[in-house]
């Protein structure tokens, strides 16, 4: 059984998802959930393992070999963010049901996680694949379901942001394919490391420029990075609840996969950087994010937006760390991937019990919070302190990798920015804290008992929160790993 | 000859797009749509002969049954469409 | 022959083009999904054109044909128009949606009704 | 000698098809209403048509392709006046109930929008009017 | 003459194509796309391309214009003109398109046999897939077995969207009044409902030999699909809504499309079971080319149903909301 991880890692929630449809009782398809989400966990965490103690594995697909047939190729990078995406996406998960129960209606739970299983193999299959079509098709997966889930939200709002996002991310992906079609022209071939392999050949043609050019403003729209970024903060502040965690921790993260995977695998990052001024480009559009993301989060009083623009700057970072394109750029990208998706998915699950108990998330929700719900405000705090990149938190040593790869490639600059960055982000979750423990409850309104989260929403979120703090610690597997997957995509070593 | 013959459908097609461009009416176009398909069922069929590979006619069989869906279609859409329009214009 | 290679990659460009503006420049929603329909089916003539072999036969194979065209870009082609008739229905189905909330298929109406609530 | 003949006979009736079509299709891009150029289209049309798939299917010999060019020809026969029909009817009583207006031209914000709130739902109906 | 074919229709195809983005008549602009799709796959015809072209008939000139009119019905005809973001759009197609022409100039010449698309990975599929599948239809042996995983993929999205519109407008639907019928279903409509009812099952019959000749032709389990849903489709056009939620309910209906795709799930699973990986048929029987066959039909078949289900739930949630407008203008 162990040799069929690969595919069993995307094929099982993939089945899982049409059975699910079956089940007619919302809590018995919750728990289905729940436990295709912890048993994908398990084989992301055995893949992980056994990609770091072998190398890489390939599994052909029908039994046919590579580039005749799809493949499935795990290496490091690609069993790293699918450890990440099935581990968020397994506290999530778990969190959701109290969320769910109050935010749809009963007939639409099961379609509901249906709908979410499907995105999230959708996620999961174009990480998986070593094959561009089939990210495509893996792609289109993700998004329609993703569209479908955002448009569960309350508000009339939902639908709007939904349409934006599938217009928007229907000419993402289509400039996606324009490029894999060009590639194929270009080749003849649609495996990744066999387009690796010929490329180099016809690299000088403008059709395999136009090529790189058009998968890479495909993926950015997808990515929400600066200036294709204005779809992501209506989409995210009108989801629902538990749909915003998802997103939030795993589909950008995976759309920065792609990126990395196609500039740095597909492309090679010699002819990525040469063919345009690119390192120069994701380093300025990277900056650009950040302070807009955070100067822009300042001014939000919905606190999910606030947050939502909070993810524009983290993808900044991102950006900044790929751009620097050194192997220890690349680590910094990593490990920012992962405690990112940490920090975001505490931070939206938070949100969600706050939704759940207070009905909204703007900013006078917050007031006197640290006594009403000290345990979700509490959640809300350490996450945030994560995010802005304090000591002791997962969130500062991605920052502290990042800041130190920028120097080490004499960015001075860059690393004075990322830290200014910083700052801007400690101003808004400052804001929160201050409406939180400094100001007192609203005066008008009548006084208000302790109204906690359910324990359902508390127990992943600090189960994330208590990671946030752990991985800020003990550091060794993410930087083992993120060290090992960055060295593999640069040096060429095995 | 059947050269030619796949010349005059396209002629034909060319004429009946100009008609679904003119308008006015909406039936007009509905019209030129309706003619559009069939020329389009026979150019099937002609360049099936032509490329020498007749057994693919099932799609010329595929083209018209569509067309004809989608003419009652259609008309069906402008059966609701008048109705509310006359329930508009009444109000 | 050479004139009709360029010819039928610059349709495919303006076609796509046209698309792609009905899509960033039109405001009703859906015009706006027609115009996606349009620059998707521009890219999939773009792919049968790739495919093309000059006096290829259709990949079916028989005693009447020895070259054929390259039955890869099809096979793609066929799971893209699938995607594009999926994305077109859920596209659909939120305007519907929209109208019945908003009240209206127009962008500017729906910005304007958002930002007086 | 006989497959002279038959090869004579669809080459006349491809040719005598594609005659009428063109005529038809004359008719459809010359006639003044609505009503005219639909009977143009209907007769000539499918005529046409029918000429057409006959010559196709002395062209095909016996085989597989010969009955489904039958397939075709029955299909066609069938459902062609069949939507002639449904647009006829369509047209007539849309002209009924848009109160005579010439060749059941649309009313302007026909879209079951009031015109008021359109401004350029004139400019559509001029459109339509072309 | 495959020159003039192919100018023509491109040069038909742009026409339509800008005249649809000029008119401000939706209903204009959704007719033309209608022929859009035709002309569109009447050039893939003409490249050889039949699979495409059958599903693209199907599609772009079928499927998707009824859905679009059924909107239209429901959202009106008329369209505003707002030109205020004409520059930006005009400048950013400009960026796109000059990108994409000046891609084109040292592209492959068309047609060329010599292209490496036509060098590399192909070829194997043209000489080898008798041997190895032992089904004239390379299209198909490609989709169902080299590259089973993407028609995998399609099935579930077609899936993800039918669940989509479900979720979204499905369960409104519900208290649709009883008496409502289609204005199609009157009397006056005699002919069509006769020619209706003599259309309905040959149209099914077909269906299933396109299902299942998809290994000899042009055809398989998506096209054959959409021709079922089409059956089911000028059937609820001719007789009302109501006929056909006589014959399938909704829940059925939801339950078939779950099916396909579980149908195509297993047979993959079963490759794993009979020892080899996932998606491979070769073990299904004692040969491989037999193994291929039928794991070829049965994966046709889960295609199949999940299309036709999805299809047919999609136009009736659709049809749904149009009969409710014209039941809250009727109270109204």
């Amino acid at each position: 059984m162990l040799t069929h991880l690969p595919i069993l890692q995307v094929i099982l929630p993939l089945v899982a998802a049409p059975s699910c449809l079956f089940l007619q009782k919302s809590r018995l398809s919750w728990a289905f959930t729940l436990l295709v989400s912890l048993a994908a966990f398990v084989v992301s965490a055995l893949l992980l393992q056994q990609v770091m103690s072998e190398g890489s594995i390939r599994y052909s697909l029908g039994g046919w070999d590579a580039p005749w047939g799809i493949e499935y190729r795990i290496d490091v990078l690609n069993a790293w963010v699918l450890f990440i995406v099935t581990g968020v996406s397994t506290a999530v998960i778990a969190a959701a049901r109290a969320s769910v129960e109050s935010e749809l209606g009963a007939s639409r739970q099961t379609i509901f996680y249906t709908l979410y299983l499907l995105c999230f193999s959708g996620l999961l299959g174009i990480v998986a694949t070593g094959d561009v079509f089939n990210v495509f098709v893996f792609l289109e997966i993700s998004s329609l379901s993703t569209y479908a889930l955002i448009a569960m939200g309350r508000d009339r709002r939902a639908l709007w942001s939904a349409f934006q996002y599938l217009v928007l991310g229907t000419i993402g992906a289509t400039f996606i394919l324009i490029g894999i079609g060009f590639l194929y022209m270009m080749t003849g071939t649609l495996n990744m490391l066999d387009l690796a392999e010929r490329l180099p050949a016809v690299e000088s043609s403008t059709a395999v420029l136009a090529a790189f050019a058009f998968i890479l403003v495909g993926i950015c729209l997808k990515l929400a990075l600066f200036p294709l970024h204005l779809w992501l903060p209506n989409a995210y502040s009108s989801a629902p609840s538990i749909v915003t965690a998802f997103l939030a921790a795993t589909a950008t993260k995976v759309a920065l996969y792609l990126l990395v995977r196609f500039t740095v695998t597909v492309f090679g990052i010699d002819f990525s950087l040469s063919a345009l001024p690119l390192q120069s480009l994701f380093i300025l559009l990277g900056l650009a994010g950040v302070f807009v993301g955070s100067a822009v989060a300042i001014y939000q009083s919905n606190i999910k937006r606030m947050f939502a623009y909070s993810s524009v700057a983290q993808i900044g970072y991102m950006i900044v760390g790929i751009g620097i394109s050194t192997v220890a750029g690349l680590q910094a990208t990593l490990l920012h991937l992962f405690n990112h998706a940490l920090m975001k998915a505490a931070l939206f699950l938070a949100l969600a019990g706050l939704v759940l108990r207070a009905g909204g998330c703007a900013l006078e929700d917050f007031r006197g919070l640290g006594r009403r719900m000290p345990w979700t405000m509490g959640a809300i705090a350490v996450a945030g302190a994560s995010l802005v990149g304090m000591p002791l938190t997962a969130g500062f040593i991605s920052k502290w990798h990042l800041i130190a790869a920028a120097i080490d490639s004499g960015f001075w600059i860059l690393a004075l920015l990322i830290v200014a960055g910083s700052l801007l982000s400690a101003v808004y979750v400052w804001r929160l804290i201050d409406a939180a423990y400094l100001q007192g409850p609203d005066k008008s309104l009548p006084e208000q008992g302790r109204n906690e989260a359910p324990l359902g929403i508390l127990i992943p979120t600090w189960g994330l929160v208590l990671a946030n703090l752990y991985f800020g610690v003990e550091t060794s597997l993410p930087v083992t790993v993120t060290q090992a997957a960055s060295a593999y995509l640069l040096g060429g070593a095995p | 000859m059947i050269i030619a013959t796949a010349v005059a459908l396209l002629v034909v097609m060319v004429m009946a797009l100009v008609r679904a461009l003119l308008g006015p009416t909406i039936h007009d176009r509905i019209l030129a749509v309706n003619v559009f398909g069939t020329k389009t069922v026979l150019l099937i069929s002609v360049i099936c002969f032509i490329s020498g590979r007749p057994e693919f006619i099932d799609i010329a069989l595929v083209y018209a049954l569509i067309n004809f869906v989608s003419i009652i279609g259609v008309l069906k859409y402008f059966e609701y469409q008048g109705a509310s329009a006359g329930e508009g214009a009444s109000d | 022959m050479l004139l009709s290679a360029l010819y039928n990659y610059w349709v495919v460009v303006l076609l796509m083009m046209t698309g792609l503006y009905m899509v960033i420049a039109q405001g009703n929603l859906i015009k706006k999904i027609i115009g996606l329909n349009v620059f998707q089916t521009s890219v999939f003539i773009f792919y049968i054109s790739v495919g093309k072999v000059t006096g290829g036969s259709a990949p079916i194979l028989s005693q009447l044909a020895t070259v054929y065209s390259n039955p890869l870009p099809h096979v793609l082609i066929l799971t893209a128009i699938v995607v594009g008739i999926a994305t077109t229905a859920l596209a659909l189905a939120l305007v519907l949606r929209i109208r019945q909330s908003y009240g209206s298929v127009e962008e500017q109406d729906i910005l304007t009704r958002d930002s007086q609530c | 000698m006989i497959e002279s003949a038959v090869s004579v006979l669809a080459a006349m009736m491809l040719g005598l098809g594609s005659f009428f079509m063109i005529s038809g299709a004359l008719g459809i891009l010359r006639f003044p209403d609505f009503y005219s150029r639909m009977h143009a289209a209907s007769m000539t049309d499918t005529l046409g048509t029918y000429l057409i798939i006959g010559g196709l299917m002395f062209t095909a010999g016996w085989g597989l392709p010969l009955f489904k060019l039958t397939l075709i020809l029955v299909f066609i026969f069938f459902t062609s006046p069949t939507a002639g029909h449904a647009l006829a009817k369509s047209a007539q009583l849309s002209e009924l109930r848009l109160g005579g207006e010439q060749s059941g031209s649309a009313k302007p914000g026909a879209g079951g929008v009031h015109s008021d709130q359109h401004p350029d739902s004139r400019d559509l109906a001029r459109a339509d009017r072309v | 003459m495959e020159l003039i074919l192919d100018i023509t229709l491109l040069s038909l195809l742009l026409v339509t194509a800008v005249y649809i983005a000029w008119t401000r008549d939706l209903f204009a602009a959704v007719m033309l796309a209608g022929i859009y799709g035709l002309l569109s796959a009447s050039f893939f015809m003409s490249m050889g391309a039949v699979d495409v072209a059958f599903t693209e008939a199907a599609v772009g000139a079928g499927i998707s214009p009824l859905l679009m009119l059924s909107t239209l019905a429901i959202c009106g005809r008329a369209q505003r003109a707002n030109p205020q973001r004409a520059i930006l759009a005009l400048i950013s197609v400009t960026v796109v398109g000059l990108l994409l022409i000046s891609a084109t100039l040292e592209m492959p010449a068309f047609g060329s046999p010599d292209a490496p698309a036509h060098l590399h990975v192909a070829p194997r599929y043209l000489t080898d897939s008798m041997r190895e599948i032992g089904i004239p239809n390379v299209v198909t042996s490609v989709l169902a077995s080299y590259r089973a995983f993407d028609t995998l993929g399609e099935v579930v999205v077609i899936f993800t969207a039918g669940l989509g519109v479900l979720s979204l407008l499905g369960l409104q639907g519900e208290t649709l009044p009883r008496q409502v019928q289609s204005p199609m279903a009157e009397p006056s409509h005699l002919v069509l409902r006769v020619v209706g009812k003599v259309l309905v099952p040959p149209i099914m019959l077909f269906a299933l030999y396109v299902q299942f000749h998809g290994e000899y032709g042009p055809g398989g389990g998506f096209q054959a699909g959409v021709i079922f849903a089409v059956g089911f489709i000028l059937y609820s056009l001719v007789f009302g809504l109501d006929a056909v939620e006589r014959i399938v309910n909704r829940s059925l209906v939801q339950a078939l499309a779950a099916l396909g795709v579980l149908v195509y799930g297993t047979v993959g699973v079963l490759g794993i079971v009979s020892g080899r990986n996932y998606l491979d048929y070769s073990g299904l029987a004692g040969d491989s080319v037999t193994g291929q066959h039928l794991g070829i039909i049965a994966i046709e078949l889960g295609v199949g149903i999940t299309v036709a289900a999805v299809m047919m739930l999609v136009f009736f949630v659709f049809s749904a909301q149009l009969v409710r407008g014209r039941v809250v203008q009727h109270a109204s």
